[in-house]
């Protein structure tokens, strides 16, 4: 959640909130934050909010990462309409969440379900960043270990796609529990031989990546994203460091040995396709 | 250390001491000074009966708490400490190794936050790098190998938030330590004898049994950080920790922890030894309970037991 | 690049350029041309057909001699390359990943030697760090949770010897592949590509299966070390190739080895095709054989094998 | 081998061999190569060859070490009469066996069987330095296998120490072989849940550093005791770097998270008999 509001605060300078996460698409041309030069809404939305020119990795929206990596018509949503609820009656949840749901159509930070990649049939969670920046609580935690579930017993693949700032300290030590909760789901899934594979996007922070999202077996990550368990700027305060260039991108990682290889938004499917085919 | 809130107290004491000095043998300031014995006793239980979150978690801080080093020196009658990720380094953050608690040979482990200037710096205030969880990795391991149980005391600000940390993959380290935490098949008991702040604290107390000292708390978050980002003031410390509900009393209440350990009055820094029994015999009784058990039932229930956890309502209402 | 042996060879095919340049499109110089011709082919039978061990030492190492790259391109007909230790680094001088060969999903793996000087140096001449070798561990659990056999590409001066490879616990990294090799219940084949060095090629071919090309060589310790310790003269290696018994001749007649794959007349830089065809098909092979193995007989196997091997006698003489 | 030489070089300055493994201790009383104090002979011995002024480790033989950790009586050897063969042909090795099997009287750089420490009975293996370097070759290997599968089959705790300058490279690829060997053996023995406790002393080089000796559940070193893969020479010639003061020390090694603890040779068996009562 910290490192939410830092990112929050870097990104609300380059891409205001919209349902489906796109930045400042709404007119129908506009200038790409990243490399300055002009784009149309329809060719950005075409490329799944991935500038033409530059190729920046916009955020993405649950529903149109899961358009972007099933076969069309095959998702089907599970464990719709489960809600997040203010045990700690923290100031201001209830208000925050009824914004998020309203301006986003969705229930929480996460859509899962069942769906097709290439004609193979996976589990599938995508965590979606313009719910209170993606940050993990019960619902996210509950829903992620239900597919995990889903995928134990219907001898599916996993697929979780994470998009998160960190935790939602609004929910206090339960979104804490969260992280043992999809632990506990993944120990048992993993004893079966389905793969589970984890797709970082920008930004992946916190209790997501200290938890289900670096358990799987093979890493995926988007060019660029930022990954890490604390982010750059609460470190830098803390440990008054200069951070070097690039410090927590996917390639960082990939480098520290930490991800298996950098997908372009746009190749991910495929390179779904060609994992899953090699895996039970 | 004195807290602000344990002024009184403090004020209470020196002047039962300055009299004691004036009197000498002498019989004469005698009621005055029981006078005051009774006075400082009262505002002690008005003050420890009253804590709020925050206090506690000042109590839980205090330097003069009794910490993992005085736990394994009181209660293990042998400590064999290991060390070493075997990949990288050994964190001093975080020691363990092989003990003998009562009955029960063990695998003790712990954050470890020091006694003087250099420990604690050396141990880097309890926060664990990378290293630190894959020693701890190392020993569940051990552990499990063996048959033997996990006895875990938790005192840790968080894991640490640096750039070596982030470099060597302090989110893989942790995430590892759940997933061991929830297969290995011997019984795993905590004890949050301080500090459980964030996944640095949960990587060690995702436990079968979890006891909270009445004044250590439990937190995603420290309270300061929490309010810097909640209301953009870290002064408002005290409203966060209220908030984030951190305190034993909290958990046990919303079923997350199996058992308060009462401190004594004015806290356990202020008899450490009547606290390390309290804990000594809380530990022993979990043990002689959890080692009968059979292994399998041990995973299941740790399994029911965090999966069933959250703040999460089906719109029928019903929590799920 | 011309080995000095194979001067005569190229001298041949030099003399053939220069008279076909000469005699264009005329027919004059045929006989003589053809005359060279057979010479050549001569000459190259009888240089490669009595090559001494350090020659073939030589040709094991020559920059053109087909290595990982080529045959992971041409043998897998997709490669989805995985990385990283996922507690250090990613070391280039392994590379492994999901392929496919022939009708069966493989983990492929191997020493990376490069083909230009940027990914030569870029994978350490095929020298791994500890991080390589956590690499191929994980590589080998991975192919054990998914039932996938594993095929080793060998091709390897040895494990790096550096400062940085003995701070991360180069030993220790080894140590832990063989332990991990001895363990998993998948099919592991490994051919000896081209050199077969040290602790750091065992790491990756004490394996189900072990194949070797004709001029490849497999040594505890490469001919030019041995020399400067065992006759404190680096020049003379050849001696210690001799002596060391490092041909894919000498394992097989010592049954250390299954199988010697033939290289093409001049050695398998002089056809890579052929050469990466004839690997190819024993992969194939071998894999079609082994994939129905039961788990279990092939751990059993795999026991029997190494557990048997060594150059000792009981003291009644028969060797044990 | 490489190391072996390197070291034994080095060796050869200080500790001439002798059958006992005693540097210049073969006078009534001598002066120690390290701190240079005189030290009478029967001292050393009695502290089991570590300077009483300085505590340095001089090196121990397999006896001597064996009496040093077991119970008196207690040990039983075996597998005795597993010798060396020289299969390469290798030029002087069977000389070299010869000289070494005369002036140590073992058969090789190895002694093996069972014994009783603090009562508790375990399989015990000890490298001898004295004997080629300590360096593994097949009675090395084929006397480990069979101390593991004694542990096994008996259901005993297994204790290593090693001492080796590396490999014989006189028997090739035979002893190449020998930590594959080593390694299925222990891969088993670790299937059931008696402990291994391996014991690293001066020096412990190459194959059996990246075999067996490292594959331990606890790993114990004695105080400076050089511990690696490749030696520092090499490392030096190799790289042309310089070395950092205490590079692969014992001390260097567990600082790098690779050693358990440090502990001096007087309170070895102290420390073997405390684990033991922990474990199975
Ligand atoms: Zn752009
Ligand atoms: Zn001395």
């Amino acid at each position: 959640m910290r490192n939410w509001l830092s990112k929050r605060r870097e990104y609300s300078r380059t891409v205001p909130e919209t349902e489906s996460g796109v930045g400042p698409m709404d007119s129908v041309f506009t200038k790409c934050e990243k490399c300055g030069e002009p784009i149309y809404e329809k060719d950005l939305r075409a490329r799944f909010n991935v500038c033409p020119h530059c190729e920046f990795h916009y955020p993405l929206s649950a529903s149109e990462r899961i358009r972007l990596l099933t076969d069309s018509g095959s998702f089907e949503e599970r464990d719709a309409g489960i809600l997040a609820d203010d045990l700690l009656g923290f100031e201001n949840y209830r208000q925050r969440l009824q914004k998020a749901r309203g301006r986003t159509g969705l229930d929480d930070a996460i859509l899962s379900g069942t769906g097709a990649v290439g004609g193979k049939r996976v589990a599938l969670a995508v965590l979606d960043f313009s719910f209170i920046g993606g940050s993990m609580g019960s619902v996210v935690g509950e829903r992620v270990a239900r597919t995990v579930e889903l995928a134990g017993s219907e001898e599916l693949p996993l697929v979780i796609v994470s998009a998160s700032g960190g935790a939602r300290m609004f929910e206090g030590v339960y979104l804490l529990m969260q992280m043992a909760k999809t632990s506990v789901a993944l120990s048992r899934y993993v004893e079966g031989s389905w793969p589970y594979i984890s797709v970082l996007t920008d930004p992946t922070f916190g209790g997501v990546t200290a938890s289900f999202a670096t358990a799987a077996d093979v890493v995926l990550a988007e060019p660029g994203a930022r990954i890490g368990f604390t982010g750059a700027r609460v470190i830098e305060q803390t440990t008054k460091e200069r951070l070097p260039e690039g410090f927590q991108t996917a390639e960082f990682q990939k480098e520290h040995g930490m991800v298996d290889r950098i997908v372009h938004r746009l190749s991910l499917k495929a390179d779904l396709e060609r994992l899953l085919g090699f895996l039970p | 250390m004195i807290l602000d809130f344990e002024r009184p107290i403090k004020d209470f004491e020196d002047r039962i001491t300055e009299l004691r000095r004036l009197a000498g043998p002498s019989e004469e300031l005698r009621g005055e000074i029981s006078r005051l014995e009774e006075a400082l006793d009262a505002a002690r239980r008005r003050i420890y009966s009253n804590l709020t979150p925050y206090q506690r978690v000042q109590v839980a801080r205090h330097p003069e708490r009794p910490n993992f080093r005085a736990y394994r020196d009181a209660l293990a009658d042998d400590f064999y400490e290991l060390s070493g990720d075997r990949v990288f380094g050994d964190d001093p953050a975080v020691r363990g190794g092989l003990a003998r608690i009562g009955d029960h040979n063990v695998v003790l482990l712990g954050h470890d936050k020091g006694t003087d200037v250099n420990s604690r710096v050396k141990g880097n205030f309890g926060m664990a790098h990378p290293e630190g969880y894959r020693k701890v990795k190392r020993f569940y391991e051990l552990a499990a190998r063996f048959g033997l149980p996990v006895v875990v005391l938790v005192d840790t600000p968080g894991a640490f938030a640096g750039r070596g940390a982030e470099e060597r993959g302090q989110a893989w380290a942790i995430s590892d330590d759940l997933m061991t935490l929830a297969r290995i098949p011997v019984p795993v008991i905590s004890v949050i004898i301080g500090e459980g702040c964030s996944g640095g604290a949960l990587a060690m107390c995702a436990t079968d049994y979890v006891g909270m000292l009445e004044n250590s708390y439990l937190s995603v978050i420290a309270p300061e950080a929490c309010a810097s980002i909640i209301f953009r003031d870290p002064s408002r410390a005290a409203e966060a920790a209220e908030a984030l509900k951190v305190t034993a009393a909290d958990m046990k209440g919303r079923g997350i922890i199996d058992e308060i350990i009462p401190e004594p009055l004015g806290g356990a820094h202020n008899d450490p030894q009547v606290t390390i029994e309290a804990v000594g015999q809380g530990l022993n009784r979990v043990l002689n309970g959890l080692s009968e058990t059979d292994p399998e039932k041990l995973r299941q229930a740790r399994y029911e037991r965090y999966r069933r956890i959250g703040a999460h309502a089906t719109e029928n209402g019903q929590v799920g």
